[in-house]
C-alpha cells in the first residue's frame, strides 16, 4: 500500500549489455540515478532506451551487466523482485489488463494479495487512496472502457499505490493533453523534491525533458553517448548526443493557402454510433479544401477514433454524407482510387498492416492488384512487388534487415515510415491521418511532419487528427476541436491560442 | 417394477431429468476449458482427455472396486494431459489449437489401446443421491436420482464464477489470459499460470469421462463419447467463458438431447433425426440471435488465439 | 506493377560464384523440409519406445508399416486412396484459416455435397452422363459451399464465432443427411442400409488409367495446386491474406472483406462438398450414412500440419493415408488394436506440430547469418 | 518335397473385418467369437481387422488381406459393406471367395465367388417376447431400435408378436436412435421407455452394453440381443437372442478344407444352429419357462411362422390376410417397411 514517508532510493547500473540473438540491442551501459532525482534518458527510436529500463526491471534477462540499488548490489530476476525491492515501471505499452476493471488492476498488482479478497475493504481504502491523487478516475469500469489519457493516468496511479521509491516513466504523456501531462509529471516531481520518489523517464520531448528533469543520459545504437545535467544543455546539444551531426529534416515552408480552393472532403450532418453503443458521434459539417491541413484536436476518446474508422470504411454510420470531390464517398477500393484517398490511423501495425507478412508485401498492398498504368490484374508479381518495395524502401529510408522480413520486426518509426511510403507514394488529392508521430523520436518526427507537409504543398486535403497539440500548431492551417462527438470549436491558426483549445479539448468553455 | 402412466408429462420430465443426466459431462468439460481459455489458451483436446479419463476410472474402479479412486485416477490422467497440452504449448510458435487436435487423437487412442480388456468387466458405479423419495412417481425419482458428480459441478460453477472475482488465483488466471504484456509485468509467468489452468483443465475433463463410464452411461466402451468433450469445448464460448454461463449451456444442451427420445415414447415418431439435432440448432440459433457485429465477444479472454 | 522482375533465385544460380549462392539458396529452402522429417523420425522412435513397452518389435512394426504404407505398388495405390478424399476436407480447414478462421466443420459440407450429388444423379438419369457428372460436381460443390458459405457470413455479418458454428452445422447437416437418405430421399430397394437410389453406372467416376484410385486424387491435386495459385500468386488471394493477417488493415485499404470471407469458406466448403460428390461418385454410388466417415475431421489434422499451405496438404494427405494403410496390416500381423495406428498418429502429429518451434532457430539454415557467426 | 506342398495346399487364409470394436459386447463380438472359434482348426490362419469404415478403406482392406495376407475367403460382416465394396472386389479377384453377413446376394445380380449368410433371428426375438410377456406387469415392453430397416422392424414385430402370444394387450414402444452405436442416447432412450412405463426392455443395437445396464438400473427387465449379457445383470435378465456364428464360419472353413466349393447362400435359425438363446434367468417364472419350451421346440421343428394373418400394421394395413403365414426364410420379410400393431412407434 501506499505510504509516503517511504523514501526515495537510487538505482544503478553497470556494463549492461544485451544481446537479441546476434543482436546486441545494450553495449556495455552504465548510468546512475541517484536517489529523489528526475533523470530522463534520451534515445532514437530503437536505441534501447525500453530495453534498458526493462533489463532493470527484470522483464529482460541482461546478457551481462549488474544493478545496484542504493549502492548494494541487487540480483533482479523478474518484476516481481523489481517491486519487492520498490522499484515500478510504466511501460510504453499500457499494461493494464483490459477487462478487468481499475480496482482489480490495483489490487492485483499488489505484492501482497490475499487469497479471498475482501472488496468491501479494498473499495474503502482505494476511494482513502484517491482522495490524495490529484486526478480523479472511475475505478469500477473496466480498463478497456477507459480513454487513452484515463488509462495513461491509471498507470501511474497504480504505481504510486504501490508505494514505489523508484519509478521508470516510458514515455508517460505520449497520450496525454498538455494539461494532463503538466498534471501528471507535476505530481511525480513534487515527489522527487520530496525526496520520496526517484524517477527515470524516457521521453522525445525535449520541452518536458527541460522542464522537469535533473539530469539526463542519452543512448545511441545501444551505446551510451552521453550525460549531462539538464541546466547545462540545450535541445540542440541533446539532439547531437542522440544522433550524432545527421541532418535533421526541414518541414517546406508553407505554399500560401488558396481560399478559393476545391472543397475536396465534405461530411454533412454524420451521425454514427461508438464503440460502446451508448454515445454517438455527429459531425455537423466539415470541409477540407485542396491545398491545406486541417487539424483536429481532442482528448482521445471523444469520438476521433471513431470518425476515423467511419472515414476509413470500418463502421457504418447511422445518416449523413461524406463526399469527396463532390462524389459520395463509401471508402471502398476502387473509390479511393479513383479519387485517390489516403488514410493512415494510429498505431499503423494494429491498425494498417498484417504483422506478419513481409516488409515487401506490407508496402504492396495499395498497389498489388493494379499494373503500372492502374488496370486491374488478376495475377500479382513477387518481382514487381519486391522491385516495387525495394524502391520505396530506399525513399523513405525505412531500416529493415530485409525485404522478406516480417514487418511486425520493424522498429515502431520504420514500421511507420512503411506505410507512409505505401500511402504517399503516387497521386494523394485527400490524405487524412491519425496521430502519425505517436512514439517517434524527433528525427522521425521531423521528417514525418515534413512529408505530411510537402503532400499539403502538392496541392493534397489533409486532415490530421492528433492528441499532440504541438504537432497540430506546428501544421495545421485550421484547428478544429473534437469533444464528445462533435465539432465544437474551429480556428484558423494565425488565431490559435493553446488556451482557447484546450479549454474547449476538456469540454468546458 | 411399479410405474405409474404419467403420459404427455414424460415429456418435460424426461428434459429435466435428461438435463441432470445428460448435461454432467458437458459441465465438467466446458467449466475446466474455461478455466484453460480464461487463462489464454484453447485446449481442443478435452475430447481425448474425457476419454482416457472415462476408460481409466473404469479400470481403476474395476481392479480397486472403488469407483473413487476410478474418479481419482480420471482426475489424475486429465491432469497429465492438460499438463502436457500446457507444457508443450508455451514453446514459441506451437499452435495451442492444433496440439489439441493432435491430442484428441493421442488420448482417445491410448484409451483404446489400454481400455480392450475393461470392455467386459463391469465397475461399480458412482453413487447417486435421490431427491425424488418425496413423490411417489418412480419416474420423478428416477428424474429426480441426482448424481454427486452433478452436484459438485453446479457447486464449482458457482465457485468459479465468484473466485474469478474475489480470489487472488481467480484474477491472476484473468490477467495472464487478457494480457500476458501484464502479466509479465507484475512479475506472473503467462506459461505457467498456463500450465496449471491447462492442467486444471484437464482434470475437470477426465472428471466429466468418469462421469460416463462410471456412472451414466456407466459402462466403457470406444463409443462411450460421441463428441462430448468437442462440443463442451465450443460450449464455452457459447457461454462467453461465464461458468454459470457454461452450467447453464451445458444444461440446456442436455435437456435439449433428452428431447429426441422423450418424444418418440409419447409417440411423436416422425423426423425424430431432426429433433435428435435439437441441442444444435437451439444452440446455433441462440448463438445467432446473441452475436452482434458491433460489439465484441463480450468476456473474450484477449490473448485467446480463437477469438483474436 | 508492369516491371516484372524474373526469379532472381534461377538467376543466382547461373551466377559465377554460383556454388556459394547455390548452397544458400538450399539452405533457405532446406528448413522447410529437414524440421519436419526430422520431427517425423523423433516421432517414430518415441513411438518405438510405446511399442517396447507393450511387448512388441518397434522393427516388425516399422517393416510392417513400410509393407502396408508403401512397400509395394499395390500399398502406395491404397495410401493415396486413403489420403485422396483428405485433401479435399483439409482445404475446407486451410483456406478459411487464410483468412484467420478456424472453421472445424467440414464434415458437414462432405455429406451434404454426397446428398446433393445423389439427389441430382438420380433426377437426371438418362442424360449425358458428362452432363450429369458435371452437375453433380457443380452440386455438391454447391451444396457445401452455400453450407461453410453460411459459417462465413454468420462470422462476418452476425460476428457468430465460426469454430463453433461450424461444428454445430455439422451435426445439423449429418442428422439432415439421414433424415434425407432414410425419409424422402430413400431408396425403397435399399432394405438394411437406407440409401439414395444407386447411380447408374455411366454416371460413376472411375479409376485413374493404370491405377486403382479413382479421379479424385486427380481433382484433390489439382484443388491443391489451384487454391494455393489462388492464394499466393492472385490478388484474390493477396488480399485474403491481408485481411487474415489483419483485417482491419484490409478495411482501411477498402478491401471487401465481407466477400472475401463469404468467398473463401464457400469455396472451402465447395471443395469439401466435391469431396462428398466424389465418395457418391466414385466410391459409394448412393448417398448413405457412410459419408459421414470422419474425413471433415481428419482434414482439421491434415491442414494444420500442412501449416495451412494447400501444397503441403497434398504429402501430409498422403502420409496419413499410408499411415491408415498400413494400420490394417498392424492389425492383422502383429496382433495390436487398431487403436495403435491412432497413437501412433497422435504421437507423430505432436511431435512435427512441435517441430515449429524450431523454425528460425539454426545458422544452418539462415546464410544472412553465416558470416557473423565466425 | 511332398509335405511343403500340403502344408501349402491345406494353408488357407480367412479375413474378417469388422465395421466396430470387436469386443463390443454385441454385434461385432459375436463375429469375433465366431472367428476366434478357427483359431484351432488346423490349416486355417485367420487375419482380422476391427472398426474399419464402410468407404474405400473396406475395398482396400479387402484387397490387403488378399494380396499381403493371400486370404482367400473373405468375410465382411457388416452389412454395408456388401454393396458397393464387397461387390467391386468379387469383380476384381475372381478366386477368392466373399461371403457377406446380410442375405443381400442373388443369383440372378450377383458373381459365384460372392454370398451370403444370415440367421433368422427373429425368432429370436419372439422367445424374447413370449418371456417378456409372461413377465412384464405394466403390459408395455419398450424396445431401443438403431434404424428403421427390415432386420430390426422384424425383430420388433417379432418380439411383441411373441408377448402378444401371452397377452394381446401387450403393447411395444419402439425408440429409435438413428445409430448403431451411441451410449448415451440408448442410455436416455431406454430411460424414456421405462419412464413410459415399459417394464421389460430390448434393443437392436450393436452394443447392448448400454441397454442393459441402464434398464437394470432402473429396474426393468432385459431380454438380450447379439450376444449373452446376463453377466451384466444376472437378476434382471429373462434371456436373451445370440448369434451362434462359430457354427456358420466352421460350416465354411470345413467346405473350404475339403476343396468344395462354398455355398453362395446360407441362413438359418434356432433350428440350424445359426441362432441360440442365451440361458433363462432367474426370474422367469414357471409359466414362462413352459411357453418358452413348448414354442422353441415348436421352432425346432420348422415351418414356425411368427408374422401370419390375420395382421394388421400399427397404421391399420393389412399386412397378413385370415390363414397367410409367412415361415422364417419367407422373402417377403426381408423387405418388412411395417410395424405390426401393438407396436407405438414408426418407420420413418
Ligand atoms: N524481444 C526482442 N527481440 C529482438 N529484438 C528486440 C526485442 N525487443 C527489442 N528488440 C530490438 O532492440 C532494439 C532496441 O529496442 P528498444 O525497444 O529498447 O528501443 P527504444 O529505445 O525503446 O525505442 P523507442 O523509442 O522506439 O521506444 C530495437 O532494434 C528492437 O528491434
Ligand atoms: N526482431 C525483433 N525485433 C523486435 N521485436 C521482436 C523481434 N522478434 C520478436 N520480437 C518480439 O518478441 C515477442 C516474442 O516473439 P515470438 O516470435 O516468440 O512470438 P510468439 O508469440 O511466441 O509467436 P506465436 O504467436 O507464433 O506463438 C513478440 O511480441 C515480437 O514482437
Ligand atoms: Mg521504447
Ligand atoms: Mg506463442
Amino acid at each position: 500500500m501506499s505510504e509516503t514517508h517511504n523514501k526515495a532510493i537510487g538505482v544503478e547500473t553497470i556494463g549492461m549489455t544485451m544481446r537479441f540473438g546476434a543482436f546486441i540491442a545494450l553495449d556495455d551501459v552504465s548510468i546512475r540515478v541517484p536517489a529523489g532525482s528526475f533523470h530522463a534518458l534520451l534515445g532514437e527510436n530503437g536505441a534501447g532506451k525500453s530495453t534498458l529500463v526493462k533489463c532493470m526491471m527484470g522483464f529482460y534477462h541482461p546478457t551481462s551487466g549488474e544493478i545496484l540499488v542504493d549502492g548494494r548490489q541487487v540480483a533482479i530476476a523478474s518484476p516481481r523482485d523489481a517491486s519487492a525491492l520498490g522499484l515500478g515501471m510504466v511501460y510504453q505499452h499500457f499494461t493494464l489488463v483490459p477487462s478487468l476493471t481499475g480496482a482489480e488492476n490495483l489490487v492485483i498488482s499488489r505484492e501482497k494479495v490475499p487469497g479471498v479478497i475482501d472488496w468491501r475493504k479494498e473499495r474503502t481504502a482505494l476511494a482513502q487512496f484517491m482522495e490524495r491523487m490529484p486526478f480523479k478516475l472511475p475505478l469500477d469500469v473496466k480498463v478497456a472502457e477507459l480513454a487513452a489519457g484515463e488509462k495513461q493516468k491509471l498507470e501511474i496511479i497504480k504505481q504510486l499505490y504501490l508505494g514505489r521509491n523508484f519509478l521508470v516513466l516510458d514515455e508517460p504523456t505520449s497520450v496525454l493533453t498538455p494539461g494532463e501531462a503538466q498534471e501528471v509529471l507535476g505530481l511525480v516531481r513534487g515527489m522527487t523534491k520530496a525526496g520520496d520518489l526517484t524517477v527515470l523517464m524516457i521521453s522525445h520531448k525535449f520541452h518536458e525533458v527541460t522542464a522537469f528533469a535533473d539530469d539526463i543520459t542519452v543512448l545511441r545504437k545501444g551505446r551510451l553517448t552521453g550525460t549531462g545535467k539538464v541546466s547545462d544543455l540545450t535541445h540542440k546539444a541533446m539532439a547531437a548526443m542522440m544522433i550524432g551531426d545527421q541532418p535533421i529534416a526541414a518541414l517546406d515552408s508553407r505554399a500560401a493557402p488558396k481560399p478559393d480552393a476545391e472543397i475536396v472532403l465534405k461530411v454533412k450532418a454524420l451521425k454514427a454510433p461508438d464503440r460502446t453503443g451508448l454515445k454517438s458521434i455527429d459531425i455537423a459539417d466539415l470541409g477540407v479544401r485542396s491545398g491545406e491541413i486541417v487539424g483536429i484536436a481532442g482528448i482521445s476518446g471523444n469520438g476521433q477514433k471513431e470518425f476515423l474508422e467511419v472515414l476509413a470504411g470500418q463502421r457504418p454510420r447511422n445518416n449523413g454524407e461524406v463526399m469527396v470531390r463532390g462524389a459520395a464517398y463509401a471508402a471502398t477500393r476502387a473509390e479511393a482510387r479513383a479519387l485517390n484517398v489516403r488514410l493512415i490511423p494510429e498505431e499503423p501495425l494494429k491498425n494498417a498492416c498484417a504483422p506478419r507478412m513481409t516488409v515487401a508485401e506490407n508496402i504492396a498492398f495499395r498497389t498489388f492488384d493494379v499494373d503500372g498504368s492502374g488496370k486491374p490484374v488478376s495475377w500479382i508479381s513477387a518481382g514487381a512487388i519486391k522491385a516495387f518495395s525495394a524502391r520505396l524502401v530506399e525513399q523513405f529510408k525505412v531500416k529493415t534487415a530485409s525485404l522478406s522480413s516480417p514487418i511486425a520486426s520493424l522498429s515502431g518509426g520504420n514500421v511507420q515510415r512503411a506505410v507512409l511510403a505505401r500511402e504517399l507514394t503516387g497521386e494523394v488529392d485527400l490524405l487524412i491521418v491519425s496521430n502519425p508521430c505517436f512514439g517517434l523520436d524527433f528525427s522521425a518526427v521531423a521528417e514525418i511532419r515534413a512529408r505530411i507537409m510537402k503532400a499539403r504543398n502538392a496541392g493534397a486535403a489533409v486532415l490530421l487528427m492528433s492528441e499532440d497539440l504541438d504537432e497540430l500548431l506546428e501544421l495545421s492551417d485550421r484547428i478544429l476541436v473534437m469533444s464528445d462527438g462533435a465539432l465544437v470549436y474551429e480556428t484558423p491558426i494565425a488565431q490559435a491560442s493553446v488556451q482557447t483549445i484546450g479549454e474547449h479539448m476538456a469540454g468546458h468553455h | 417394477m411399479e410405474t405409474t402412466d404419467i403420459g404427455l408429462w414424460g415429456v418435460p420430465l424426461a428434459m429435466l431429468g435428461g438435463a441432470i443426466r445428460v448435461s454432467t459431462p458437458f459441465i465438467f468439460v466446458s467449466l475446466g476449458e474455461a478455466i484453460t481459455e480464461r487463462s489464454g489458451r484453447i485446449n481442443l483436446g478435452l475430447e481425448g482427455t474425457l476419454v482416457f479419463g472415462a476408460m481409466s476410472a473404469y479400470a481403476v474402479a474395476v481392479m480397486t472396486g472403488s469407483p473413487w479412486l476410478g474418479l481419482l485416477a480420471a482426475a489424475v490422467a486429465g491432469l497429465c494431459f492438460g499438463l502436457f497440452h500446457g507444457w508443450i504449448c508455451k514453446f514459441p510458435k506451437v499452435n495451442d489449437i492444433a496440439i489439441g487436435i493432435a491430442l484428441m487423437l493421442f488420448g482417445t487412442g491410448l484409451a483404446f489401446f489400454f481400455g480392450k480388456p475393461f470392455i467386459q468387466p463391469s465397475a461399480p458405479d458412482l453413487p447417486a443421491i435421490p431427491f425424488g423419495a418425496w413423490s411417489d412417481i418412480p419416474q420423478v425419482q428416477a428424474a429426480l436420482n441426482v448424481n454427486v458428480l452433478f452436484l459438485i459441478g453446479a457447486a464449482l460453477a458457482v465457485f468459479l464464477w465468484w473466485a474469478f472475482r474475489n480470489t487472488r488465483v481467480g484474477l491472476i488466471v484473468r490477467v495472464v489470459g487478457d494480457s500476458a504484456d501484464a502479466a509479465r509485468a507484475m512479475g506472473l509467468n503467462p506459461n505457467t499460470v498456463r500450465l496449471l489452468a491447462t492442467g486444471v483443465g484437464g482434470a475437470l475433463a477426465g472428471i466429466g469421462g468418469a462421469y460416463l463410464s462410471l456412472y451414466y452411461p456407466g459402462s466403457w466402451t470406444e463409443r462411450i463419447s460421441s463428441g462430448q468433450g468437442l462440443m463442451a469445448v465450443a460450449l464455452v464460448i457459447f457461454a462467453r467463458w461465464n461458468p454459470l454461463g457454461c452450467f447453464a449451456a451445458a444444461l440446456l444442451f442436455g435437456g435439449a438431447g433428452a428431447l429426441g427420445p422423450a418424444l418418440q415414447s409419447v409417440g411423436v415418431t416422425q423426423g425424430y433425426y431432426l429433433f435428435y439435432a435439437a441441442p444444435y440448432i437451439l444452440t446455433l440459433i441462440i448463438m445467432i440471435a446473441t452475436s452482434s457485429p458491433s460489439r465484441t465477444l463480450a468476456g473474450a479472454p484477449g490473448e485467446l488465439s480463437i477469438t483474436k | 506493377m508492369a516491371d516484372t522482375v524474373s526469379s532472381p533465385d534461377v538467376r543466382t544460380i547461373l551466377d559465377a560464384r554460383g556454388y556459394r549462392a547455390a548452397l544458400e539458396w538450399i539452405a533457405r529452402r532446406a528448413e522447410a523440409f529437414v524440421i519436419p522429417l526430422a520431427a517425423l523420425v523423433v516421432g517414430m522412435v518415441l513411438f518405438s519406445l510405446f511399442i517396447l513397452a507393450v511387448g512388441k518389435s518397434p522393427v516388425q512394426l516399422y517393416e510392417t508399416m513400410w509393407r502396408g504404407g508403401f512397400g509395394s505398388w499395390f500399398s502406395i495405390q491404397n495410401s493415396l486412396s486413403r489420403g485422396a478424399p483428405l485433401l479435399l476436407a483439409a482445404l475446407c480447414v486451410a483456406l478459411p484459416a487464410r483468412l484467420g478462421l478456424v472453421v472445424i466443420g467440414g464434415e458437414g459440407a462432405i455429406v451434404l455435397g454426397g446428398v446433393a450429388a445423389a439427389a441430382i444423379g438420380v433426377a437426371l438419369n438418362g442424360a449425358p452422363s458428362f452432363l450429369v457428372i458435371l452437375l453433380m460436381g457443380a452440386g455438391g460443390a454447391a451444396a457445401g459451399g452455400i453450407w461453410i458459405g453460411v459459417v462465413g457470413a454468420l462470422r462476418h455479418y452476425r460476428a457468430v464465432n465460426e469454430t463453433i458454428s461450424s461444428l454445430l452445422m455439422a451435426y445439423i447437416a449429418i442428422a439432415l443427411m439421414n433424415h434425407l437418405v432414410e425419409g424422402p430421399l430413400r431408396d425403397p430397394a435399399s432394405l438394411n442400409k437406407p440409401s439414395t437410389q444407386p447411380l447408374a453406372d455411366i454416371y460413376r467416376v472411375g479409376n485413374i488409367p493404370g491405377m486403382e484410385v479413382h479421379w479424385g486424387l486427380v481433382v484433390g491435386i489439382l484443388a491443391c495446386v489451384l487454391s494455393w495459385l489462388l492464394i499466393e500468386k492472385t490478388r484474390w488471394g493477396f488480399a485474403a491474406r491481408i485481411a487474415g493477417g489483419n483485417v482491419r488493415a484490409a478495411q482501411v485499404q477498402g478491401l471487401a472483406v465481407g466477400p472475401l470471407i463469404v468467398g473463401f469458406t464457400a469455396l472451402a466448403g465447395g471443395f469439401a462438398g466435391l469431396a462428398g460428390m466424389l465418395e457418391v461418385a466414385a466410391v459409394q454410388g448412393s448417398a448413405n450414412g457412410s459419408l459421414a466417415a470422419g474425413y471433415g475431421y481428419t482434414g482439421i489434422l491434415v491442414a494444420f500440419l500442412a501449416r495451412h499451405n494447400p501444397l503441403a496438404i497434398i504429402p501430409v494427405a498422403i502420409l496419413l493415408g499410408g499411415i491408415d494403410a498400413s494400420g490394417g496390416l498392424i492389425q492383422r500381423r502383429m496382433d495390436l488394436p487398431d487403436a495403435t495406428v491412432l497413437v501412433l498418429q497422435g504421437m507423430l502429429f505432436i511431435v512435427i506440430l512441435f517441430s515449429e518451434t524450431f523454425y528460425g532457430r539454426f545458422k544452418l539454415f539462415n546464410p544472412d547469418l553465416w558470416q557473423r557467426s565466425t | 518335397a511332398f509335405p511343403i506342398r500340403a502344408a501349402r495346399a491345406a494353408a488357407a487364409t480367412v479375413g474378417f473385418i469388422y465395421v466396430g470394436p470387436k469386443d463390443d459386447y454385441g454385434y461385432n463380438q459375436a463375429h469375433a467369437e465366431g472367428a476366434a472359434s478357427l483359431k484351432g482348426v488346423e490349416g486355417i490362419s485367420i487375419v482380422e481387422e476391427e472398426n474399419v469404415p464402410e468407404t474405400v478403406d473396406v475395398q482396400k482392406t479387402m484387397e490387403s488381406m488378399i494380396n499381403l495376407d493371400g486370404a482367400s475367403l473373405i468375410f465382411p460382416t457388416s452389412f454395408g459393406y456388401f454393396d458397393p465394396h464387397m461387390l467391386a472386389m468379387c469383380a476384381k479377384f475372381p478366386d477368392v471367395q466373399f461371403r457377406h453377413c446380410g442375405g443381400m446376394w442373388n443369383k440372378d445380380k450377383h458373381p459365384m465367388n460372392a454370398g451370403s449368410y444370415f440367421g433368422y433371428i427373429g425368432m429370436g426375438q419372439y422367445l424374447n417376447g413370449v418371456v417378456a410377456g409372461h413377465t412384464t406387469k405394466s403390459k408395455k415392453l419398450g424396445f431401443v431400435a438403431a434404424k428403421p430397416i427390415p432386420q430390426v422392424l422384424l425383430n420388433v414385430n417379432s418380439f411383441l408378436l411373441g408377448a402378444r402370444s401371452v397377452d394381446p394387450a401387450i403393447t411395444c414402444q419402439v425408440i429409435f436412435t438413428g445409430e448403431w452405436s451411441l451410449a448415451v442416447k440408448e442410455a436416455e432412450a431406454t430411460n424414456a421407455l421405462i419412464d413410459q412405463g415399459a417394464d421389460v426392455v430390448t434393443c437392436h443395437v450393436d452394443s447392448p452394453k448400454v441397454v442393459v445396464e441402464t434398464a437394470a438400473g432402473r429396474g426393468a427387465f432385459i431380454c438380450g440381443y447379439h450376444a449373452n449379457q446376463s453377466p451384466l445383470a444376472p437378476e434382471k435378465y429373462l434371456t436373451g437372442a445370440e448369434w451362434n456364428w462359430a457354427k456358420v464360419y466352421k460350416m465354411f472353413v470345413d467346405d473350404l478344407i475339403a476343396g468344395k466349393p462354398l455355398p453362395n447362400f446360407t441362413r438359418g435359425g434356432l433350428a440350424d444352429g445359426f441362432v441360440k438363446m442365451s440361458p433363462l434367468g432367474p426370474a422367469v417364472g414357471e409359466a414362462a419357462r413352459k411357453q418358452f419350451d413348448a414354442t422353441l421346440a415348436e421352432m425346432m421343428k420348422g415351418g414356425f411362422s411368427v408374422i401370419k394373418g390375420p395382421l394388421k400394421s400399427n397404421k391399420g394395413a393389412v399386412v397378413a390376410t385370415e390363414g397367410q403365414a409367412f415361415v422364417e426364410t419367407a422373402i417377403e420379410l426381408e423387405s418388412m417397411d411395417y410395424l405390426v400393431e401393438g407396436v407405438v412407434g414408426s418407420t420413418a
